[in-house]
């Protein structure tokens, strides 16, 4: 019992800080209701039997690639008015059109999942599991994903190299 | 992973070798000109590859599955990116000092599109699509000047990474609804998983449809398509309507196939009204654009649209023998939509450069009289898009109609039909600008100073554009050995 | 002799041929010969021929080739020759030969003196290959051959657009005829199996009844292209505009020739005819209908050639009402005087109009017996049997024709008593010419009299005009016996009385004066009836309304292809959908992102309609 | 750990939710930052999807991929910030509206 | 091997004037009528070795030997493509014709273009090459290649040399006529894959395909698709609307070539294929078929009259005589048949000559509006005389070629229905309105005004030796036209009796 109270707690913080990230016109608020929401959900993960999905989802989505944010962010050194901006663009006839349509799609992946039913699951996919999975069938994956790595390294190294030495 | 498994990924680790040679050559003496050659070199091993791994078709883990279909179009891409790889030497960045870092992406991003063709689970299709779309955002925004290939990147990643998602989420989708991801498993589970859910999974093939539909640029997921194919540097553009697209296309494919998702006749009706609308929308998109390149991207959208058709046809395939012309089909227009796309793109990068204004089509005017070699390139590749016999196009729309013929898909014979009707005109619209003779000339009464136009000059390009060109007249004029070989396949 | 016939229809074809040519290096001496010559020269052999024939009537038939052949359908470039064609012939080459002798002087100053006699021997050519045609299809080679050279002669002033909207008229209005009596070819071919007149004839008599509907429709047609030819009511219209050629020219082939061609056909194809009485008695209406509708017009024209065209177009409609009561002979016989005085008065009008600085309107004219004796001769004999006068050969043959009409059927009296109008009507126009002409106060003064080469056929004509009612046409074998029984002697009496009174009349009105009819001239009813009649009975008038200006409409309102504006709408479709679309290419990314979105709202939606069935029917 | 009996279709729910958030903020912001942000969600939700699912059947392969999407938004991101920068240096403006020089 | 070498040679001919313009900008012309002139020679010489043209054997449908020539290569076997070329009497004519008017039409641009001239004459000749390749190819495959091809070069040659409208004229061409070949496309493949169907084989031949069964409802459709590509080229009415621009605005040789051959491939297809192919569904499509002929003779005139420029009112009279091509075909007896192939050939002669005088025209005027004209027999005489002789022999003059064609079609006609044939009859007398109306507008009439001070150049030597061939070949064929029709007999008759054994219950 605890543990769907634990989950539905976990969802609404989720949900309630993304919803809170996205409509921020600061982007640094914006970004720490999103690291709070990358936490609720690392919870979930924690309760439905990932824990090791839990802990990546702490560490590298909200400890690495969230920094990321942090760092372009102090780096372009957005000032107040920009905030004063963003704030005015957030005017109802800007996101009437396109909240209706994200309702549209809500509602039919609503409409979908409302066939599902049973529990999540029946137990817990340990850390071992999920490396000898990796590492077994999927080392190709692992490989290849280090190859996507390197591009997304060599691409922002040299569009962030030529914003760094005209900045210079 | 044994030896043979190994041997059967040969252009995978080619192109991986070339990857990591390219980095350690930038790290002792950043020269672009060796880059260069590693990259060229590293592509034709590749192809030695791809060639030498016919002889070790299997699946290779759950991940990959090499054979001698998915062979044959890693050949063809690969030899797409060569011919990016020389109009990139020839025809981009006057600034490029640092062009390494751009044949290391270019490398990559083959690496994702061989991935891609080859994948048979939802990882490697993940994985090879993104490599190749992570790739490709740096080459876009590669040029240093200009803000409309950083406009083109931004776009492009955003957009590309919606559909990722929606890709994903699919993934997600069918993976609850059956508890396999790969292709042949979610078709093996898939009717169980119907019965049971039937909500699920088709909801599930409709986002995957609808995150490689963008790849794809089919209508409704087009809108990206002209800008980023204005803004791109024009090899990349080519680059990207080619390998990008055909790769995707035949992940798509492999889906399609080994999901069993032709069964669905809802799916069907999906693919069936997207292939329709991307027909249509394609061709009326073109019809007065005067930005060449703008006018190639709503061409790609029609031009999957009809490629969408066989897929549809699928559903409807009554025998052994439509099977076999579906997959001669495939085969047969993909190779002639890339060679001819190709051609063109080598004609755009040879005379526009990344000058966007010489991409509009008022620059081609007098082409024929200018320099005549690209002039009929350029001339014959768009008879084979607009499907004019004795070029490959027109054997590949030949093949569509037969298979829609054959799986009596009328609706969609129809909307080809008018799809290519309307598409004669923007085609020629081009053809009509090349052709004009420069006023003064006429006056003149004789050819006096109109033949004094051509480039004297022969460029490799001009080299490349004649070899496409003969390859794309060949294609359309003794296909036989060609169809010979795709039935093979 | 007879093997040479088709010598007569080339000679004259070669002379056309030579002259186009050599046009530009012919000197003028040469170009006269070529062109008198040639028609001579088929005179001559016509002549021969003649005589040859005269010696044995016995129809022949020479056939040259076999034009086409497909199937069934086999006509021949063939000559048919009776006494019928050699009427003909005689009539063409002679007073052909006679009109292209006046023609040199004539047209002595005239710039294209080679074309107009290219034109000319081409007409001759035609026209004979008209007449000796054996089957329908090669005399219809010469119905239309001679219709152009009409239009190249009616035309040949060029410079003057009126001259060509005169000859294109001409043309239009006779290619209507054509065009039905090429219908009738088609039916008659379909029917019978064959255009050869002879066994097309046979034919018609073995398989179809008297009075059938076949026989009718296919004369009917056969009249349409008569009438058209022989401006006969309803296409008559396009003689009197067609004087606007030289006037030899209309008096060849606008009086002498063609526009008997009709009156040919229909007698050439009799046998057809007499299986259709119904059609018979249409030819006759027709022909009446037409010689007093002329009558009156040419009562009120004060243009010497108009005159004479309604004049032919009277004197044609007489023939047709004899043809039309079965009266062949005599219509043929008509058809020969005819010529012979016609032409007569069109080359004298032509000497005329020649020597009178090309003043057509008789009222400037006048006294003109003394200055120009031979032609003021010929024009008093040409309009003494142009009126019928006794012993003139008009009257012979008129004669002859109201007669017969007489005796024609229950309505016989009747077309008697309107034919003899006709004649009164005649009487009094032909004179009041010859009195507003000839006597009276001279208005203009001619340049002289006529030369040599316009005396010689001006005084041949008046021979034949007076002596031409004694000759006997070879045509006994050609047509059936008339009826041998004649009429009440008062009918012969007022016949030949009429036209004196209607020369008395005309002479009271015009010359004397004592006969004052200004006062129901100038009276509202007399005026309207004036200008009724002046317009030729407002059919001019009618067509215009009826016909030419709703086609210059309809032309004119189609000039710009409607047609064009369905595949103009495909076009602006099209367009508007790229409009559309364009506009949807903001370059917004919000803005393609909720495309997007829309797009996978579309395709859920339609990938959920799970049908009730699991699985469709599929192959791997 | 025992006994996990939170239904699937309420955690694809809240999966859900955040995909239709994520996209919402793509369709609404302006920003590039908080466009990237969104991006982020949205493949956060699809990760949330995978790992529940994987938790359904008991596989470690929902996991597996989850590893995988991490990577992909990492690579995503790395390039996307890269571009954010460029795009601050040429447009002088975060504000994607105004890059629509190319339309038509 | 003739036939192909009958295309080859003026492929590579083409090819030759191109490059012929290095060595002179007079040497493309004089290298492609010497190349057509080969051709001609060629085609002669290995004619002369056969039977008596006019005593030819049937060609029976089923059986390619009983052909004049007949030659087959394996292309695309996979599906059952081949490249085969046959011909009959018919063909030859049409083959002949195309080769005399191709050389007529090099004549004509002599003067005519005068840039670009290597490219030009090489357009010329495979535009002729391309219609070869209509008349002789046997295979549906290779028929429709060379339908699509011919008209690349015939855009380029409306496209580059044309006149002020150029780009629009071409490109309506290249739509209508590309567009409707797609619909053909797509009929051919509906053909080959019943018969596929039915016989398990893939074959694109045309001795194969005939009397492939089928059921009525997709014989319709099929019928129906081919019937739209050929009408649309004939032209028939309402498909016609391309034909005036094209014809106004391309160069004079481009115009005697459109309207002198490429028109009739749009009949021999009607007559080859699409009756031949679907006999039932033609005959019960016979009666629309020459309504839509009927309305385009009499639409056509009475277009043409109200025209103001000179080619565009020859266009129309263009679509005036197709349209009895039309009725002749759908008639389809042996009467109309030999007329609508008269026509063609007589046609093909009398509106070359006119689009030639019309050329003329433009080069000494530099217009074609006939309101800018008037009077001009004055100053050339001899074109006036010539373009009298054309006028009339359009107008259906007897004795001349037309007259025959118009004659026999409406003969054939009138056993089929006699209504339509007093319809089309109608033609006769429109077209001899607008006939004579472009005589009045151009060479008679009061000198225009404008023209005074103008000293035009009448016809010279060269070009009265072109139009003295035509008038020549206009007076045989209206006098003596029993060679053409001899020629053509036994194909018909053989078409007749295929048909009329299909068509029997």
């Amino acid at each position: 019992m605890l543990e769907i109270t634990l989950f539905y707690i976990a969802a609404t913080i989720a949900l309630v800080a993304t919803v809170l990230a996205m409509t921020r016109a600061n982007a640094i608020h914006a970004l720490i209701y999103l690291i709070v929401s990358l936490l609720a959900v690392a919870v979930i993960f924690f309760l439905i039997g990932a824990p090791f999905a839990a802990a990546l989802e702490i560490v590298i989505y909200a400890g690495a690639i969230m920094v990321l944010f942090v760092f372009v962010i102090m780096m372009l050194n957005l000032g107040e008015e920009g905030d004063a901006r963003e704030r005015g663009l957030l005017h109802p006839k800007i996101w009437a059109g396109p909240a209706l349509l994200s309702l549209m799609l809500f509602s039919e992946l609503l409409y979908m999942i409302s066939t599902v039913d049973g529990p999540v699951s029946s137990g817990v996919v340990t850390a071992k599991e999920v490396g000898l999975a990796l590492f077994g069938p999927y080392v190709l994956a692992v490989e290849i994903a280090s190859m996507l790595l390197l591009a997304g390294l060599v691409g922002s190294y040299h569009l962030g190299r030529r914003y760094l030495e005209r900045e210079e | 992973m044994n030896m043979s498994e190994m041997t059967a990924l040969m252009p995978i680790l080619m192109l991986s070798l070339t990857a990591v040679v390219l980095m350690i050559q930038a790290s002792i003496k950043r020269d672009q000109a060796v880059a260069w050659w590693i990259t060229a070199a590293g592509l034709l091993l590749s192809l030695w590859g791809a060639g030498y791994a016919r002889d070790f078709v299997q699946p290779v883990t759950v991940l990959l599955v090499v054979d001698d279909w998915g062979l044959f179009f890693t050949t063809l891409i690969l030899m797409a990116s060569l011919v990016t790889l020389i109009l990139s030497k020839e025809s981009f960045s006057p600034e490029g000092e640092r062009k390494e870092e751009y044949y290391l992406l270019l490398v990559l991003s083959v690496l994702g599109a061989v991935i891609l063709i080859q994948s048979s689970h939802m990882a490697s299709l993940l994985l090879g699509m993104e490599l190749m779309g992570v790739a490709l955002y740096g080459m876009i925004a590669f040029p240093e000047k200009g803000e409309l290939p950083l406009e083109a990147a931004i776009k492009y990643l955003v957009l590309s990474a919606c559909a990722s998602v929606m890709l994903l989420f699919g993934f997600a989708l069918i993976y609850a609804a059956t508890g396999d991801l790969t292709f042949a498993g979610i078709g093996a589970k898939a009717g169980e998983a119907y019965a049971r859910e039937p909500v699920l999974l088709m909801a599930g093939s409709a986002m995957i449809l609808a995150g490689l539909g963008f790849k794809l640029s089919v209508v409704p997921f087009h809108m990206w398509t002209p800008d980023v194919y204005q803004g791109a540097p024009t090899p990349v553009t080519g680059f990207l309507a080619t390998v990008s697209k055909g790769a995707v296309f035949i992940a798509l494919t492999r889906f399609f196939i080994e999901g069993q998702l032709y069964q669905y006749s809802s799916l069907i009706f999906a693919l069936s009204a997207v292939a329709i609308a991307s027909m249509l929308v394609g061709n009326w998109l073109a019809l007065q654009q005067q930005n060449i390149k703008r006018l190639l991207a709503y061409s790609s959208i029609a031009h999957f649209g009809y490629l969408l058709l066989v897929l549809i046809a699928l559903s409807m395939a009554i025998d052994a023998d439509t099977n076999r012309l579906i997959g001669e089909a495939i085969t047969y227009y993909l190779a002639a939509y890339i060679v001819t796309t190709l051609a063109a793109f080598t004609v755009v990068a040879t005379l526009a450069g990344e000058d966007d204004s010489l991409s509009m089509i008022g620059a081609f005017d007098g082409l024929f009289w200018r320099n005549p070699l690209q002039a009929s390139v350029l001339t014959v590749a768009m008879l084979s898009f607009a499907g004019i016999p004795l070029t490959a196009g027109f054997i590949g729309k030949f093949y569509l109609m037969t298979v829609a013929i054959q799986s009596q898909l009328w609706v969609l014979m129809g909307a080809l039909v008018l799809g290519s009707a309307i598409a004669i005109y923007y085609y020629l619209r081009i053809i009509f600008a090349m052709s004009k003779i420069p006023p003064a000339s006429i006056k003149l009464g004789s050819q006096g100073d109109i033949n004094k136009g051509p480039r004297v000059e022969f460029g490799p390009q001009d080299l490349l554009a004649a070899l496409l060109m003969l390859l794309v007249l060949l294609l359309g004029s003794w296909p036989q050995p060609f169809i010979a070989f795709a039935g093979s396949l | 002799m007879a093997d040479m016939i088709w010598l007569v229809p080339l000679i004259p074809l070669l002379s056309a041929i030579i002259l186009m040519l050599g046009s530009a290096i012919l000197p003028r001496l040469l170009i006269g010969l070529l062109g008198v010559g040639s028609v001579g020269l088929a005179a001559l052999l016509t002549m021969l021929l003649g005589l040859e024939f005269l010696a044995n009537p016995e129809p022949f038939q020479l056939s040259l080739w076999t034009w086409m052949q497909v199937g069934n359908f086999s006509p021949s470039i063939a000559f048919y020759f009776d006494g019928l064609t050699l009427v003909m012939m005689s009539v063409i080459t002679g007073v052909g030969f006679l009109i292209h002798l006046f023609s040199t002087e004539f047209m002595e100053e005239d710039t294209s003196y080679a074309r107009y006699f290219a034109y000319l021997n081409m007409f001759v050519a035609a026209m004979l290959v008209l007449v000796m045609a054996d089957n329908l299809l090669l005399l219809y080679l010469g119905w239309e051959g001679v219709g152009v050279c009409s239009y190249l002669l009616v035309g040949f002033w060029y410079q003057d657009s009126a001259n060509g909207q005169a000859a294109r008229k001409a043309f239009v209005v006779t290619r209507i005829g054509d065009t039905a009596m090429a219908l009738g070819l088609l039916l008659l071919f379909t029917e019978l199996g064959t255009l050869d007149i002879q066994a097309m004839v046979g034919a018609a008599n073995i398989e179809w009844q008297v009075g059938g509907t076949l026989p009718l429709i296919a004369c009917l047609l056969l009249l349409g292209g008569a009438v058209g030819k022989s401006a006969q009511l309803p296409l008559h219209t396009w003689l009197p505009d067609a004087m606007a050629g030289p006037t030899p020219v209309s008096a060849l082939i606008h009086a002498a020739t063609m526009v008997t061609a009709g009156v040919y056909l229909i007698a050439r194809t009799h046998g057809l005819f007499l299986l259709a009485p119904t059609a018979m008695m249409i030819v006759a209406l027709v022909g009446l209908a037409t010689l007093l509708m002329a009558a009156f017009t040419a009562l009120m024209q004060t243009d010497i050639k108009r005159i004479l065209a309604y004049s032919t177009i009277s004197q044609i409609g007489y023939m047709f009402l004899a043809l039309g009561v079965g009266a062949w002979t005599a219509g043929i016989f008509h058809l020969m005087t005819h010529a012979f005085f016609k032409a007569l008065l069109f080359l004298g009008s032509g000497a005329i109009i020649h020597y009178l600085h090309h003043e057509h309107n008789i009222f400037k004219m006048g006294g003109l017996r003394t200055r120009m004796p031979v032609t003021f001769w010929s024009f008093m004999i040409g309009s003494a049997a142009l009126a019928a006068l006794p012993m003139t050969s008009g009257f012979f043959s008129k004669d002859q024709i109201l007669l017969q009409a007489y005796q024609f059927s229950d309505i016989g009296p009747l077309l008697w008593f309107g034919g003899l109008l006709g004649a009164l009507l005649t009487a009094i126009y032909s004179f009041r010419l010859v009195f507003v002409v000839f006597f009276g106060k001279a208005n203009t003064e001619p340049e002289g009299d006529t030369g040599w080469r316009m005396a010689v056929p001006l005084i041949t004509l008046c021979t034949l005009a007076m002596i031409g009612g004694y000759f006997i046409i070879p045509v006994a074998d050609v047509f059936p016996v008339a009826s041998g029984d004649h009429p009440a002697h008062w009918v012969e009496y007022v016949s030949i009385s009429v036209p004196l009174l209607g020369v008395l009349l005309a002479y009271l009105i015009f010359q004397s004066r004592q006969l004052n009819v200004d006062r129901w001239v100038s009276s509202s009813v007399g005026q309207a009836l004036r200008r009724f009649w002046l317009s030729g009975w407002g059919i001019d008038w009618l067509y215009d309304r009826a016909f030419v200006r709703p086609y210059y409409r309809i032309s004119g309102l189609l000039k710009n292809e409607p047609i064009d504006a369905i595949y103009g709408l495909v076009v602006a479709i099209n367009q508007t959908f790229n409009h559309w679309l364009v506009e949807s290419q903001t370059g917004r990314m919000r803005w393609y992102v909720a495309s997007m979105v829309l797009g996978l709202i579309v395709l859920l939606t339609l990938a959920l309609q799970i049908p009730a069935l699991q699985p469709t029917e599929g192959a791997s | 750990m025992e006994g996990l009996n939170i239904p699937l279709n309420h955690i694809l729910l809240v999966s859900s939710l955040l995909f239709s958030i994520g996209m919402l903020g793509l369709m609404i912001r302006r920003n590039i930052i908080f466009i990237l942000m969104s991006l982020e969600v949205m493949l956060n939700s699809a990760a949330l999807a995978f790992v529940a699912a994987g938790a359904h059947w008991g596989q470690p392969d929902g996991q597996v991929i989850f590893m995988l999407i991490l990577t992909v938004a990492a690579a995503e991101v790395a390039v996307g910030l890269g571009l954010v920068l460029q795009v601050q240096r040429r447009f002088k403006t975060l504000d994607m509206d105004s890059a629509n020089r190319m339309r038509g | 091997m003739v036939m192909i070498n009958l295309i080859l040679i003026l492929l590579v001919g083409g090819v030759l004037a191109m490059l012929s313009e290095r060595a002179g900008e007079n040497m493309p012309r004089r290298v492609a009528l010497t190349v057509v002139l080969l051709d001609i020679i060629y085609l002669l010489s290995h004619l002369s070795g056969m039977a008596d043209l006019t005593q030819l054997q049937a060609p029976m449908p089923d059986d390619p030997s009983t052909w004049l020539m007949h030659f087959k290569a394996q292309w695309i076997p996979a599906f059952g493509i081949s490249i085969e070329f046959a011909l009959d009497g018919v063909s030859l004519l049409m083959v002949m014709l195309t080769l005399v008017l191709g050389a007529i039409a090099i004549s004509s641009s002599w003067t005519d273009v005068m840039a670009k001239r290597g490219f030009f004459e090489a357009n010329l000749l495979w535009t002729l090459a391309g219609v070869l390749g209509v008349f002789m190819a046997l295979d549906l495959f290779l028929f429709f290649l060379f339908w699509e091809v011919m008209l690349i070069p015939m855009y380029f040659m409306i496209a580059i040399w044309g006149h002020e409208n150029r780009g629009y004229a071409a490109m309506k061409f290249f739509i209508f006529t590309q567009a409707s070949g797609l619909l053909m496309l797509v009929a051919t493949l509906g053909l080959v894959a019943v018969n596929h169907s039915a016989t398990g084989q893939w074959s694109f031949s045309y001795f194969d395909l005939l009397n492939t069964p089928m059921a009525e409802q997709t014989a319709h459709w099929l019928m129906l698709g081919f019937f739209i590509a050929f009408v649309v080229k004939l032209p028939a009415f309402p498909f016609h609307t391309w034909l005036p621009d094209a014809h106004t605005q391309a160069p004079t040789a481009g115009s005697v070539i459109l309207a002198g051959i490429l028109l009739k491939t749009g009949a021999y297809g009607l007559i080859r294929f699409a009756v031949p192919l679907f006999p039932e569904a033609a005959l019960d499509f016979s009666f629309t078929a020459m309504a839509l002929g009927a309305a385009g003779v009499v639409y056509g005139a009475v277009l043409a009259f109200s025209q103001t420029d000179f080619k565009r009112l020859v266009a129309y009279s263009s679509v005036s005589h197709m349209g009895f091509v039309l009725l002749g075909v759908y008639a389809w007896n042996e009467l109309a048949l030999q007329g609508a192939v008269m026509q063609m050939v007589a046609h093909g002669f009398s509106t070359a000559a006119l689009f030639m005088i019309a050329g003329s025209l433009q080069e000494r005027l530099h217009t074609r509006d006939m309101r800018e004209m008037g009077g001009l027999w004055q100053q050339m005489p001899r074109m006036g005389a010539v373009a009298m002789f054309f006028v009339v022999a359009s107008l259906g003059l007897p004795g001349l070629g037309n007259f025959v064609a118009e004659f026999l079609v409406l003969l054939g006609l009138f056993q089929v229905n006699p209504w339509m044939t007093a319809v089309a009859a109608l033609g006769l007398i429109t077209g001899a309105i607008y006939s004579l109306i472009l005589m009045q507008r151009s060479f008679q009439g009061e000198p225009n005004a404008k023209l005074e001070g103008h000293s035009l150049t009448d016809f010279g030597r060269r070009e009265m030796l072109t139009m003295a061939v035509m008038m020549v070949a206009l007076i045989g064929l209206g006098l003596y036209p029993q060679p053409v029709l001899d020629m053509a007999q036994p194909v018909l008759q053989s078409l007749l009796e295929m048909t009329s054994v299909e068509i029997a219950p």
